[in-house]
């Protein structure tokens, strides 16, 4: 029933509100002595060069694309897990098959090294 | 005095968040000592013994740090993204403490005639919830680097996330085995079906790999590459000061007694005690300060990875054991029911 | 008692999409479809799909737009050109969303929705738990769209590795 | 005032002609891709109001289906938007007019 998640919802409003006071209190308090030393981006004590938005590897990227589509697997696993006294060995096969396809998939990225860092 | 019931729920849901709010902030603040001391320890020197020392143990330190920090310079890079750079810790520290909405702490029980359940929400979803959250707390972190503008912050970001991504999967399929056990996402349900036997003794494998990703998880030690202050200074916490600094350091804290609290709750039994002795909430503080330990035990002695046999760990290693798990744990549920 | 809670949800909404295709950094973009999807999270939990609410959260605003973050971080193209190649587009736009908006309000206010009524009501779900109705009905009557959606994401994972890997 | 599927299928269609304009009004690819995604969430949200109006589970599972289809689509597209990034260098649609690769 949606009422059950009500609680849910007064602690979604306290958590904000708490992040806000302490995000608010954190720039009140305390002294303001800026300097353009102090607001530079800290290099270990280096002369700062270029900016930080810089293009990065593509293996992020990677990763990522690699993680939404193993993170749909999960999403189909916990229904299945919950159901699976009643569907018992249906449930086995028809999640084997489903499985089977995607370590296709796995040992294809695998080949192609989609997780090697080098 | 009739009250609505709503009204009822939403005063309680209130006074709720709030105990637990507090609760949690109180460990944080402890467990910054704690883990002072247990790593000084294990390094045979002396933890800090100056502020308020009692028999050498400093029970005033954590309050001193929290005044030192509220009084800390609070500034904004010149090159950083002002409105990202200032709600990210508020990302990270909000998802940290919404996750605690759907712990069970104590068996409902009945005081002066009024029914009290010692959790803020049951609901039938719980262990989604919270994935879901945890999978929000990955913004606090990206946007948090990626706001600061700093070359070390912004890979530290970026590895962070994507280690966090990698292990999800693992720590995600690593419940599973568990929920086909007990055929519910109630972490109430869970809790009540093992006042006899806990769960890690059907799934010590699941167990495991849910220990290990969940340590991956929360950046510990030997998985702290976001962080590594050899390569990265302090990763994505690199140009943040004063409370904002704290409120990453909390949400990391924080982090670590979720994921320990959950791995109380759905292998040890959460707040049962063994063999049905006297459950309650001492119990389950006593799990989760047992995983602490673990966790500060391995960061006094571990090294630290090298990202690629990080990353390939995760992938190649504990993703087919979480699903080799699955298929064994079905295997077996179908030949003996 | 529930259209508090609609309408605080649905206004968070309309606003975080507004913001989604009216802001110039793709950055606060993203973070603004983010406020999208959880608050359609909490419209699917007022319309008794709990178990959707919390697959929205983390299928969409936890892996699909973490990898839009990532990809803006990847290229930093930095804000949209204020230079309009095409000056008429953009009033275009605005008129044919209006005429949309007009044409949809049109359809709604003419249908008449059948009267058909399933087994499913709101109490029967919270009973049997939502995943569990779904699952049960994806696993059964749904079999073959499931079993198919793994060959799609075969197909996604292979198409992906082909065109990120090309040229290295 | 009760809760109709009325005031679900109006704000369906409302984030649905936010998403379309956004679509239109857009040049970077990626803001017109997250505008896609909002159309359709919007249809989403359509599905599962007339689920509940109709007391039928399917419009639920048929947004769990959409849920993984997104998800494939986004993970290709984006592959896409990289790929043109990289021989194109740069992300203006209006750019990428010609078929040559």
């Amino acid at each position: 029933m949606p009422a059950d998640y009500l609680p849910i919802l007064v602690m979604v409003v306290v958590v904000v509100a708490f992040a806000a006071i302490a995000l608010t209190l954190s720039a009140m308090t305390g002294p303001r002595r800026p300097n353009s030393a102090k607001l530079a981006p800290y290099e270990s004590g280096m002369p700062p060069f270029g900016s930080a938005r810089r293009r990065f590897s593509i293996k992020y990227y990677l990763t990522a694309v690699l993680f939404i589509l193993f993170d749909i697997e999960i999403i189909f696993f916990y229904p299945w897990a919950v159901l699976f006294r009643q569907l018992e060995l249906f449930g086995l096969i028809e999640m084997g098959i489903f499985i089977f396809v995607l370590l296709i998939g796995y040992v294809y990225v695998w080949r192609k090294g989609g997780f090697e860092w080098d | 005095m009739d009250l609505d019931p709503i009204v009822v729920t939403l005063i309680e849901a209130l006074i709720k968040t709030i105990v637990v709010i507090i609760a949690l902030l109180t460990a944080f603040a402890y467990l910054t000592l704690v883990e002072r001391y247990v790593i000084a320890k294990i390094q045979s020197r002396i933890g800090p013994n100056r502020v308020g020392a009692i028999g050498g143990i400093a029970l005033l330190q954590p309050i001193a740090d929290a005044i030192k920090m509220i009084f800390k310079e609070d500034f904004w890079p010149a090159q950083a993204d002002k409105i990202i750079y200032t709600i990210a810790p508020g990302i990270a520290v909000g998802t940290a403490l919404l996750a605690w909405a759907v712990m069970p702490l104590h068996p409902s029980t009945e005081i002066f005639g009024y029914h009290i359940d010692f959790y803020i929400a049951d609901v039938n979803i719980a262990v989604l919830y919270l994935l879901a959250i945890g999978s929000l707390g990955i913004y606090g972190i990206v946007l948090g680097g990626w706001g600061s503008n700093n070359k070390y912050s912004m890979l530290g970001a970026l590895r962070s996330t994507a280690q966090m991504i990698s292990y999800e999967i693992s720590l995600g399929l690593a419940l599973v085995g568990v929920l086909m056990l007990s055929g519910s996402l109630s972490l109430v349900d869970i809790v009540e079906k093992q006042s006899f036997i806990w769960n890690v003794v059907w799934q010590p494998l699941g167990f495991i790999i849910y220990f290990i990703a969940a340590v991956a998880e929360v950046n510990r030690l030997p998985f702290d590459l976001p962080e590594a202050e050899t390569e990265l200074v302090a990763g994505y916490q690199t140009e943040y000061s004063s409370l904002k600094f704290a409120l990453f350091y909390m949400a990391e804290y924080i982090n670590m007694l979720t994921v320990s609290a959950i791995a109380s709750t759905m292998f040890l039994g959460g707040y049962q005690g063994p063999f049905g002795i006297l459950p309650g909430v001492h119990w389950l503080i006593l799990k989760i300060m047992f995983f602490i330990f673990v966790m500060m035990w391995m960061r006094g002695t571990l090294p630290r990875f090298r990202y690629d046999q990080l990353m390939g760990f995760g992938w190649k290693v504990l993703l087919p054991l979480a699903l080799a798990n699955i298929f064994v744990t079905a295997i077996v549920m179908v030949i003996f029911k | 008692m529930e259209l508090i809670p609609f309408y605080f949800l649905a206004a968070l909404g309309v606003i975080a999409a507004l913001g989604v295709v009216m802001l110039r950094n793709p950055v606060y973009s993203a973070l603004c479809l983010a406020v999208v999807f959880v608050s359609l999270a909490g419209l699917y939990v007022l319309l008794s799909a709990p178990f959707l609410a919390a697959a929205q959260v983390m299928i969409y605003a936890g892996a699909i737009l973490i990898l839009f973050v990532f990809v803006i971080m990847l290229l930093s193209p930095g804000s949209d050109p204020l230079k309009e190649e095409l000056k008429w587009q953009r009033p275009l736009a605005v008129i044919f969303g209006v005429a949309l908006v007009a044409q949809l309000a049109l359809v709604i206010a003419l249908a008449v929705l059948p009267p058909t009524r399933g087994p499913f009501t709101p109490e029967l779900i919270a009973q049997i738990g939502s995943t569990q109705a779904v699952g049960a009905s994806l696993f059964t009557d749904f079999l073959l769209p499931f079993e198919i959606t793994s060959l799609l994401l075969l197909v996604a994972i292979v198409g992906v590795i082909v065109l990120a890997k090309k040229r290295q | 005032m009760m809760l109709t599927v009325n005031h679900y299928i109006i704000l369906s269609a409302i984030l649905f002609s936010i998403g379309a304009v956004g679509v239109l009004m857009r040049r970077n690819p990626l803001i017109m891709f997250m505008s896609i995604e909002l159309m359709l969430n919007a249809v989403n949200l359509a599905f599962v109001g007339f689920s509940r109006y109709l007391q039928s589970i399917d419009g639920q599972v048929f947004v769990f289906l959409i849920l993984t289809v997104a998800a494939a689509e986004v993970a290709v597209g984006l592959a896409i938007i990289v790929a043109l990034f990289r021989t194109r260098q740069t992300v203006n649609v209006d750019e990428a007019n010609t078929l040559k690769g």
